[in-house]
């Protein structure tokens, strides 16, 4: 206790690993970063809790992404360091997590949270403390206003924009009449509302909205609850029993008459498509942030990238085949350290003091080039909302592969903005 | 006499066993009254019933005059009706003091100190109040427990089995003691210590398979055959 | 789809879940009947077989169907060894006092779910099911392996059944259940009998979560919700009744199916929820336990 | 004498260690005192009457709700806020007591869980006006008590601080009142105290209330010092740690619950540096608790050397 109260020691495993690429190339690549003070970037990482599946990986991408970061000479020829506190996916933790990274860790600033609930209880203290929080979480609660100036989520596009992207291509080529099977939460919610909005601006019709309690581990019952004229099934589930889902769906429809289905990866984010009982899912099409099967016309960079994070073409970790990464949504991470360090080489960051400089710098981006630093793609940063928007991509599983047949584009996800925190006091 | 409590057909059975049944009783106001019997009469499930501690199956029960048959232990015990356990029952990790503040706050907040300070010298214990009640010896114990009774200033004070485990001297003193409750508060004293029961009661009620089987007078009770036949059994025969 | 099959789907599932919840609930009411003791940590027992079934499939190089069939038997042997190290190291000390019993299962369940955290990991992992079996209807298909838990279940709980009545060990722990003081005058070593049966009812939840896995996933978080379950059925049943938690358990099983199609599952849990509370309040020995 | 003497001396310290402490800490603090009514409040319930619930934290999370949501919906300031969230905290005491205090036992500390879980979804379900599991932000505008803004650093330590020094000084009164004397007996034999005249369920049900208000009061500050109200504040683990305080502080001392939650927080604070599995301390300091000290630090204590702590 006396020596936790001097707020000297540091989170010994977390400067292990995150100070460890950073500290080699320390002394291999440019030693003059022997004289100068790291760049500490705090990680707020769901290693425990009902996130922990995406936690591991974004943990992986965000070492991966440190070791480019600092094999190209650090930000601001500064070496980079990242330390990981486990918020236990819960929003009380969380907001202690961002205490500890800020004030005893000294971090600059603060990325990485997913989980909506744990976003929203650690950004008001964030908020606070003044230190820049960049979230990689999908949610519509940055661009909806709920937060403050200093939250960001510049990795990846949210929910909203992600659905609304998805309907004209489902309404054109899937089919008209639609039922929606979403997890009964603000995540799920989201889904309902913007993608019924924009179905029913396509001309289509939501027949059903099946809402499925998260703590659910069956789900065969809520089946027969699908309407007999529906064309499109639309599933997104989230959770440990994912899998169990998508299974019973098969087992459900069998080898009998089916519609169209269409899903979002979430259903089966690190979940192996060739695990028994999924052979149903051959013909059906995903949303994916990003492909998980490398594709045939995917750039150069994209294997870089694969090799970096340790994922192979199928999108397994190259140890273990079986073990799939969460390869639609990690990106985000790698992305979000990208833009911090253009933010704040644009911002000519310093230390603590630039904290505004820096969320001024990323409130200036707009366009953003596909490169290895955004692998997913181009994407369009809104200074005023805080949120980037992307390219989404349709995959329709051929073989137990995704192979990708649709490409959005950029406009499809825009909607009139909520909120302007460019005008907001920091 | 004025009756101060009384039961009409007051009736109590456990599954097949009848603990009371159909009793009729008179407890007069001022007097010492034994309840005695052998095990398993129903003496401890009668006093029960009349501090409210079980509820009745059938039957009444009035306290001058006003039926309180279905009153709740605690609102009788406001009513003046008090009872000291057949186990001793003090509040061991409590302080002497606190025990018997317990019992004299219930009554009235006001001037606890003083009231505990009075009862427990009524009993001897003055000098007592900080110990733990569970590091007094057992006759202390007994004591304490009939501070309590005692703090409450009840009208009727019920007492199951008060001299069980005390030694010969305490029991004189216990006599004293009871005596000099009489006339402000009734007794109803359970008591198997015959010697104690002749001496110390101005009315005897003998209970047998929950029913009365005789009533009055030490002297009246001695001399009844039946009493000697259930009660004594043996020892009459013996004769 | 049309309110035949409906139904019909309706009452497989609320068969194959009366199923499951009467084989998890009742090593619960075991547990509770003869020991008095609350076991909180009774989903963490499920839990652990899971995550052994896992182990036990992931690294066995048998075909699926015989891999799982060791899993059947390793899984509640080691869940049960923990559970009897669990009673003789903590319960028995604490005399099995009720609430102090309560206390420590909580603690239990916190050491084996942060535990299996550490071995295992965070994430949810398939088992495969012994075999793959479809059942197709003109209306809809079923799970083969879900019919095979139902009467699998059917076949461990017979067992059990015959086991407390008819066995020696099941006669002694009903006479502990009865008087645990006269059981140990009559020469009954009662803390052996509490250690076994606390082994019984951690190694039966054990034995549901290997038969349940395959159609679910093995996670670290997943004791949560059978302990929920099995606490109603209990309850509902009458707590310690073992009859009354099997009615408890298709009643709740079969009509679960049948509520959430006509309110939200979220609501029909509401519902279960309070009427725990006000059975538990209102009419203690259970809605289908003989009063007490 | 010496009594106040030692609580208004913590009072004190605490006071000054805001200026003495890292900020880090001095914010953990904050936190500490304001979970450390929430243990009070338990302790109310647990270490002085006896009850022993598993369903505290829909008590808090009423008290958060209560203050969280008339700021959300009607715009409320801050001060009316709070004495809703109290309120909320007292009336579900309130409520789930004159059903659950019908049992006792083991069937207590059930029913309570279930109410607190049925709490838990009813927010769930009733998620478009309370956020539901995501929960909703406290907007930093609304967060100002006499022109204090409790963002701050500085205010923000004062108000916990001056919560956690009325709900001690209160709770030490109490406890040496004379309903605290019926409390502990009731505790201590609930058939001997009806004897001398008091309800069982009547003292059950006020200390339940007023076990509930200091819950309240926590949840309410809570969500009004750190600016966020949320559905996992109802979850069970949320009545499990007031009661992981209180065992390992001392049930039924009036320092304890501070001590149990300070201990706790840093506890999970340093292991989280070094295993996932920081929840396991959790747990096997509730089983060492239970086998070895069931009297927790303070009460050892109480018992050992110093008697006359209350």
């Amino acid at each position: 206790m006396t020596r936790k109260l001097t707020g000297l020691t540091a989170s010994r495993r977390a400067v292990l690993q995150g100070a460890g690429a950073g500290l080699l190339t320390a002394g291999f690549v440019a030693p003059i970063w022997a004289q100068a003070a790291p760049i500490k970037l705090g990680f707020q990482l769901h290693r425990t809790g009902i996130g922990a599946a995406y936690g591991r990986w974004y943990e992986r991408t965000a070492q991966a992404a440190l070791k480019m970061v600092n094999d190209a000479g650090g930000i601001n020829g500064r070496p980079v360091e990242i330390v990981f506190e486990d918020d236990g996916t819960d929003p009380k933790r969380g907001a202690e997590v961002v205490e500890k990274l800020t004030r005893q860790h000294n971090c600059d600033l603060i990325f990485g949270p997913l989980f909506s609930h744990v976003v929203i209880g650690s950004a008001p203290r964030a908020g606070e403390l003044k230190v820049p929080y960049l979230v990689c979480s999908e949610g519509f609660h940055v661009a909806g206003g709920k937060l403050n100036r200093w939250s960001m989520q510049p990795g990846i596009t949210d929910v909203r924009a992600q659905v609304q992207s998805m309907a004209p291509w489902v309404l054109a080529n899937l089919g008209k009449k639609v039922t929606m099977v979403f997890p009964d939460y603000a995540f799920g919610h989201d889904h309902r509302d913007y993608f019924t909005a924009a179905v029913e601006a396509g001309g289509g019709k939501v027949l059903a909205q099946i809402a499925i309690p998260p703590t659910e581990t069956t789900f065969t019952r809520y089946m027969p609850q699908i309407p007999t004229d529906t064309e499109v099934l639309y599933h997104v589930m989230v959770g440990p029993a994912v899998l169990t889902f998508v299974k019973e769906l098969g087992e459900f429809y069998g080898s009998g008459a089916k519609p169209q289905i269409f899903g979002f990866i979430d259903s089966l984010e690190a979940v192996d498509m060739a695990s028994p009982g999924l052979e149903f899912l051959e013909g059906s099409h995903f949303w994916e942030g990003h492909c998980r099967n490398k594709q045939p016309d995917a750039p150069d960079y994209e294997a870089t990238y694969r090799a970096a994070v340790g994922v192979d073409d199928n999108g397994a970790s190259v140890s273990d085949p079986k073990d799939i990464s969460t390869y639609g949504h990690m990106f985000s991470v790698w992305e979000t350290l990208h833009i911090i360090k253009a933010g704040m080489e644009s911002a000519g960051y310093q230390g603590a003091a630039d904290r505004q400089k820096f969320v001024e710098a990323v409130e200036a981006m707009t366009v953003i080039p596909a490169s290895l630093a955004h692998v997913q793609g181009e994407k369009v940063f809104n200074g005023k909302t805080h949120q980037v928007f992307g390219l989404q991509f349709i995959s329709r599983v051929e073989g137990g592969k995704l192979v990708k047949v649709h490409t959005s584009s950029m406009e499809d996800g825009m909607y009139p903005d909520a909120v302007d925190f460019s005008t907001q006091s920091f | 006499m004025a009756a101060v409590m009384e039961t009409i057909a007051l009736t109590r059975h456990f599954g097949g066993l009848r603990a009371v049944d159909g009793v009729d009783f008179r407890l007069t106001q001022g007097q010492i009254h034994a309840l005695i019997g052998p095990n398993g009469a129903g003496k401890t499930t009668f006093v029960s019933l009349l501090s409210g501690r079980i509820p009745v199956q059938s039957g009444q029960i009035l306290l001058e005059g006003k039926e309180i048959t279905h009153l709740p232990a605690h609102a009788r015990v406001h009513k003046g009706v008090a009872y000291t356990f057949q186990i001793t029952s003090v509040y061991p990790r409590l302080s002497v003091f606190d025990n018997v503040a317990l019992a004299a706050q219930s009554r009235s907040p006001k001037d606890v100190a003083a009231q505990v300070a009075e009862a427990l010298a009524h009993v001897g214990l003055t000098g007592m109040e900080a110990l733990l009640a569970g590091t007094l010896s057992y006759g202390h114990q007994r004591l304490l427990e009939l501070a309590m009774g005692l703090a409450l200033r009840p009208r009727v004070l019920i007492l199951d089995e008060p001299t069980q485990g005390l030694a010969a001297g305490e029991i004189e003193g216990f006599k004293r003691l009871v005596r000099s409750l009489v006339p402000q508060t009734t007794v109803l004293l359970i008591e198997h210590n015959m010697e104690l029961v002749m001496d110390l009661a101005d009315q005897i009620t003998v209970l047998n398979f929950g029913q009365i089987l005789a009533s009055g007078t030490p002297a009246q009770i001695h001399g009844n055959a039946a009493v000697q036949d259930a009660y004594l059994g043996g020892h009459h025969a013996a004769h | 789809m049309s309110f035949g099959p409906f139904l019909l789907l309706a009452l497989l599932e609320g068969t194959v879940m009366a199923a499951v919840l009467a084989l998890t609930a009742v090593g619960l009411s075991l547990v509770f009947g003869v020991m008095r003791v609350v076991n909180v940590a009774h989903g963490e027992f499920f839990m652990v077989g899971a995550v052994l079934a896992w182990f036990v499939t992931t690294y066995l190089p048998f075909p699926p169907a015989l891999s799982w069939l060791v899993a059947l038997i390793i899984a509640p042997l080691i869940v049960a060894a923990i559970a009897a190290l669990a009673d003789t190291l903590i319960l028995k000390r604490l005399t099995y006092d009720p609430e102090a019993t309560i206390v420590a299962t909580i603690g239990i369940l916190y050491m084996l779910q942060q535990a299996v955290l550490t071995l295992y990991g965070p994430d949810a992992r398939p088992v495969p099911a012994p075999f793959e079996w479809r059942i197709q209807t003109p209306w809809f298909g079923y799970s083969g392996y879900k019919l095979f838990v139902v009467a699998a279940s059917g076949a461990i709980l017979t067992a059990v059944w015959l086991f407390m009545t008819r066995s020696r060990a099941g006669l002694v722990m009903r006479a502990t259940q009865v008087d645990r003081d006269i059981a140990r005058a009559f020469g009954i070593n009662v803390d052996r009998v509490y250690a076994g049966t606390f082994a019984l009812g951690a190694g039966l939840a054990a034995v549901a979560a290997v038969l349940i896995v395959p159609i679910q996933q093995a996670h670290y978080l997943m004791g949560h919700d059978p302990l929920l379950l099995s606490f109603v059925v209990v309850i509902i049943g009458g707590l310690g009744s073992i009859r009354g938690t099997l009615v408890a358990a298709l009643v709740i099983g079969l009509s679960d199916g049948v509520i959430s199609m006509f309110f939200s599952p979220t609501l029909a849990k509401i519902l279960a929820t309070l009427l725990v509370a006000m059975v538990l309040v209102f009419r203690p020995q259970g809605l289908f336990g003989a009063k007490a | 004498m010496k009594v106040w003497a030692l609580h208004l001396a913590v009072v004190a310290a605490l006071f000054a260690l805001q200026f003495v402490l890292p900020p880090y800490h001095a914010t953990n603090l904050a936190r500490i005192m304001v979970l450390a009514v929430f243990a009070m409040g338990y302790n109310i319930a647990f270490g002085y009457t006896g009850l022993l619930s598993l369903g505290h934290a829909v008590f808090f999370a009423a008290g958060m709700f209560g203050m969280g949501l008339p700021v959300w919906h009607l715009d409320w300031t801050a001060l009316p806020a709070l004495i809703t969230g109290l309120a909320a905290g007292g009336l579900v005491a309130g409520a789930v007591g004159l059903l659950a205090l019908r049992t006792a036992g083991v069937s207590f500390m059930i029913v309570t869980l279930m109410f607190a879980q049925a709490g838990y979804l009813l927010l769930l379900y009733f998620g478009a006006v309370t956020g539901g599991d995501e929960g909703f932000v406290v907007e930093t505008s609304s967060r100002s008590v006499f022109g204090w803004n409790l963002s701050e650093d500085g205010p923000r330590y004062v108000a916990a601080l001056t919560l956690f020094a009325a709900a001690l000084l209160s709770c030490l009164w109490l406890v040496r009142s004379p309903f605290g004397r019926v409390m502990v007996a009731m505790r201590e034999n609930e058939d001997r105290s009806r004897m001398l005249g008091y309800n069982p369920f009547r003292v059950k049900l006020i200390a339940l209330v007023m076990s509930g208000l200091y819950a309240g009061a926590a949840g309410a500050v809570y969500g009004l010092l750190f600016g966020y109200v949320g559905a996992t504040f109802a979850t069970i683990q949320y009545s499990i740690l007031p009661m992981l305080y209180v065992l390992l502080g001392g049930a039924g001392t009036v320092l304890g619950p501070l001590l149990g939650a300070a201990v706790v927080f840093y506890l999970i604070d340093i292991t989280s540096a070094f295993t996932d599995a920081y929840f396991f301390v959790v747990g096997a300091s509730l089983v060492a608790l239970v086998l070895f000290a069931p009297k927790g630090i303070l009460g050892t204590i109480r018992e050992r050397v110093a008697a006359w702590l209350p």
